[in-house]
């Protein structure tokens, strides 16, 4: 059960009743309107006890709402967005969305792992963990996006690469690698949205880029954090320690210098007002491609090597033969 | 095994086991060996041929000719995250360090194979899973850097559970940071061989191990993306005969070749020589940036 | 469908079926459509919405704005083989101009789609199957070329059994004649777009077909490499449902889409308007050799 | 059964009598020496008789002769070969074989189509008929021959591209469409020998290059007599008949300009002689590539475009209204 669908029931009720009178206070002819000024008094500073102050785990379970735009939600409000398929080799991957669609504008190739809304549509979509063929898809729109001059914009929300019995067969590996490799050197502006779960490798996979955005309340991880307590700690019960200690908010990204802007959402979540937040998004897209574009192929290429060149964590030892 | 050579030397004795043992039992065949037979036989069982897992100076005394110039061999992590759960971070890889006598999870310099130049960096499993944090990150480019400066073929042998969770998100984006060095070596036209051995999988064989222009696997080697705990999890079914493995990964089209550890410097150094072999048209190779 | 178009009336009149049939019965679901219903409806069966193969003039009737500048419209096959079997090849192609009213398998030309300049090839199954002997080759090899020298994109609209018997090696020689025509195309970053109709299968996908930047598939088509009846023979076993339809192709990832033939033409304007928009970065093109 | 094996079989009979006259000849200490010379004319003439003559439906089969020189014969003498294997995404294909090795001191990237030599092995290599995975094996090979600068040389030998359901599915002719591109534009020498048979568009996959060398007796043909009879006139056993007509023997096709050179075979086939055959066509091999190797890149591509641009069959007809 997602924690957060739990923590805002409260605020939910509180919400139908303000509707209700608001419904009565127009039909009824009564005047309710002093409750109902008393009762948004009221879910405002229930909004922000319960949102105000998150902790990790629970971010977790809001970047997982079950009703957080997805990336289609976003993808579906660009301009004229046509889907492309296939990988011309094995299967269309539905976990991972392509196509071309116009920002503002400008003409873009878009790439985005889709989760499913209900159990039916999460078994078609593999919950948006795409399979090898759903990389290589990926990969060949990343080369027309080269071909084309176009910019490569991508939507990640994933809990990670399909872990299976033929995505292993198929080369899961070789395929994230080989992506990973293509967007570090496409000739092309890539933006990337961190919308959802950003789960691993299964993220970078479509998630190597120019200007990284996330979302407010979106995590990106090494791993899961149910993955993370399986390895450290062979736990997964112990996921909400680990989801604590991974720091995997967008705050934390932010501060590491591993992503480039935080997207703000309304207090209790994106799927609080979705199209405000897929406005906001896809405006900060605008922005980034707006500056990326007026830059020469190797300043762009230059400067994509350098935001990941300088990401690391190590220090010099003075040598000392005692301590090795 | 060679006699050690002066650079091997020069590092200091080989850390001693933390307990007394003195034998190791095979997995595949349950023969006891004892372990100054078993590291006289590259650690191959002499009874079955299974290869068990090699440190890395123990690599790199099986294919380097001689001398081996060392670079980044001063760099530690920094704990970006502070990290602390049963044992602090720094306190885990100073352990690590004990075990494996190594500073961190790969040892990366210069040497020759068959009197091939090369860049080569051998991971370590001993330290850390032969996880990838921010230091595997960086001497892994910094070898490719240093290739691309001396014209050089570049060899990374992999030996790692993924990218090291006690790094967090700095763990991961060495996937990039890696995958961006290589490609701008792929570009000038030199080549980067990876030998991939047991274990090998996430985020290493995610980035610059199904990156080399040829892929060799390591008899046995276990090779994937996901971990067998996470497919069982998924899938609750049984895995197939192999699943995974080197051989496995082979006859599924993912590497270009399997070999026995006793023919990996040969292997090594004939597709190398191939590679760099004088052939058709002046490769268009750009002008190094700095010497 | 539209009033015929200036260059379709100065082609002349619609050849007539050597039989005055009235009706076509629908082979999907058995309907019985009187012909001009049929022709009125782009030939799509009114009850069921089955796509019957369409001539190449009323397939650039439905996709041209209006008039069609044609190219290599007076190429005939030599007869490189002195083909004869029951009938001389040369008798073979004459009877295949009077049932399709074309000279070859293939009218290729230009127009514009949307307001958008293309060179358009468009094979007809009426000609031999529209198999690609010398002068399908040409023509396409001369449409490529000539979208290159314009600076337009390209457009094939393929139907085709494959490579021509009755012109042998001559034959299978086109498939890579016109892949040096795509590849050089390509290169000066013009894309070039296919639409694989009922049938497409052996040299014609096997090169320009599924060689587009972006590949359309036509609701229904039936398109592979190897026809049902090898395969059949090969194998002996039941072929799965709906197999070498177009919906089988995009299942497993082979074609970018499909679509009905009434959305045909805006979702064709709708990718090239796209691809050629202007982007990122000039192209690196290089300037046409002759004008 | 194939035609030549029975056509020959009273030559095979003398030959093996000459050899048991000439064994008598050595250990019994009678002088056989004339009839051997007697047997000896009458083998030659025999030959002669056989072979001197062979129509196109006994060409066919003496290109699918069981004791023919395979494409591993060749390889196999090549120094230093080291087979390189699978395409990366799904299996390695044993129908064709990948790999590199030198030839007389030049190193090059090599491809085969190899059939097996009995049962056992024609399962295993499927009779030498590749499925997609092993035109994409031969793909990523072509990439890297291009890469680091080194030729290419292949060893046509296959009824075709292997027909099935699994074949289909994975994109047969997307496979086969992309190598034939990447052949017409890879930048480095590409040196093609037809050895036994070649079978249509599967042959192709790795038969685009700057000399096509083909041995005397092989065939090399827009389908199999077999399919094309069943094409033509739905009767695959008017397969003879085709292979009257197709005109698929390497003298056609050197009259037509699709092959480059035509490498003799003993009187019989190369099956009579492996060994010198496969010594005349790697030195042939290695005549072409010295001289390709001279050239500049953009020489060579644009001889390699004339070459195919101009294989046609057309003429002009003058335009005139009524006949059409
Ligand atoms: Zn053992
Ligand atoms: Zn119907």
């Amino acid at each position: 059960m997602n924690v957060i669908v739990e923590l805002e029931k409260p605020l939910l009720e509180l919400e139908a009743k303000i509707e209700g009178l608001k419904k009565l206070n127009e039909t009824q002819r009564v005047d309710f309107s002093a409750e109902i000024r008393a009762l948004n008094e009221k879910a405002v500073s229930l909004e922000a006890e319960i949102f105000g102050n998150l902790t990790p785990w629970q971010r977790v379970h809001l970047a997982r709402h079950p009703r957080r735009p997805l990336a289609m939600d976003y993808i579906s409000k660009l301009d004229g967005f046509v889907e492309l398929h296939g990988d011309r080799s094995y299967r269309d991957d539905p976990a991972l969305v392509a196509g071309y669609a116009y920002l503002r504008g400008v003409p873009v190739f878009v790439l985005g792992q889709q989760k499913g809304r209900d159990t039916k549509e999460n078994l078609y979509r593999s919950f948006g963990m795409a399979h090898p063929e759903g990389y290589r898809k990926a990969a060949r729109i990343m080369r027309l996006a080269e071909k084309f001059g176009k910019p490569l914009l991508t939507f990640v929300d994933t809990p990670g690469a399909y872990p299976g019995i033929g995505a292993e067969e198929r080369g899961q590996a070789e395929a994230i690698a080989t992506n990973i490799k293509l967007m570090a050197g496409l000739r092309t502006p890539i933006v990337v949205n961190i919308v959802g779960e950003g789960g691993s490798g299964g993220a970078l996979g479509i998630g190597v880029g120019d200007h990284i955005a996330m979302l407010q309340h979106a995590i990106y991880s090494v791993a899961s954090p149910e993955a993370a307590a399986s390895i450290l700690w062979r736990d997964s019960t112990k996921a909400e320690e680990a989801a604590m200690r991974l720091r995997l908010t967008s705050e934390d990204l932010f501060e590491f210098g591993i992503v480039d802007e935080v997207v703000p959402e309304p207090m209790g979540g994106a799927h609080r007002d979705p199209a405000k937040v897929v406005d906001a998004v896809l405006a900060a897209d605008a922005r980034a491609l707006d500056k990326l574009m007026s830059l020469k192929p190797e300043q762009l290429l230059d400067r994509r090597y350098e935001k990941y060149r300088k990401i690391g964590a190590h220090e010099e030892m003075v040598l000392d033969r005692a301590a090795r | 095994m060679t006699p050690t050579p002066n650079w091997l030397r020069r590092r200091g004795a080989k850390p001693q086991p933390a307990d007394d043992k003195l034998w190791e039992i095979c997995p595949s065949c349950g023969e006891r060996i004892y372990i100054k037979d078993l590291d006289a036989q590259q650690r191959v069982c002499p009874k079955c041929g299974h290869h068990f897992r090699l440190p890395a100076l123990d690599r790199i005394a099986l294919l380097a000719d001689g001398d081996f110039d060392e670079i980044g061999e001063n760099l530690v992590t920094g704990d970006p995250l502070q990290w602390s759960d049963r044992v602090p971070y720094r306190e885990k890889t100073q352990g690590d360090r004990t075990k494996s006598g190594l500073l961190e999870a790969i040892v990366a310099g210069f040497c020759t194979v068959e009197q091939i130049p090369i860049g080569l960096g051998v991971m370590d499993f001993n330290f850390r899973g032969g996880t990838m944090g921010g230091v595997v990150g960086e001497k892994v480019t910094l070898l490719v850097e240093e290739c691309a400066r001396r014209r050089v073929p570049c060899v990374i042998v992999t030996s790692s559970g993924g990218a090291r969770m006690e790094e967090g998100m700095i763990g991961l984006m060495q996937l990039a940071k890696t995958s961006g060095a290589v490609e701008r070596f792929g570009a000038l036209g030199l080549p980067l061989v990876t030998i991939l051995t047991d274990p090998t999988t996430g985020g290493v064989s995610a980035s610059f191990g199904f990156q080399g222009d040829v892929v060799i696997a390591e008899s046995g080697a276990a090779i994937g993306f996901a971990g067998r705990r996470v497919i069982d999890q998924t899938i609750r079914q049984k895995l197939p005969e192999g699943f995974q493995t080197a051989e496995f990964l082979l006859e599924h089209g993912q590497v270009d070749m399997v070999v026995r550890r006793s023919d990996m410097k040969a292997a090594l150094a004939s597709v190398l020589r191939f590679l760099i072999a004088k052939g058709y048209g002046a490769v268009d190779v750009a002008r190094p940036k700095s010497a």
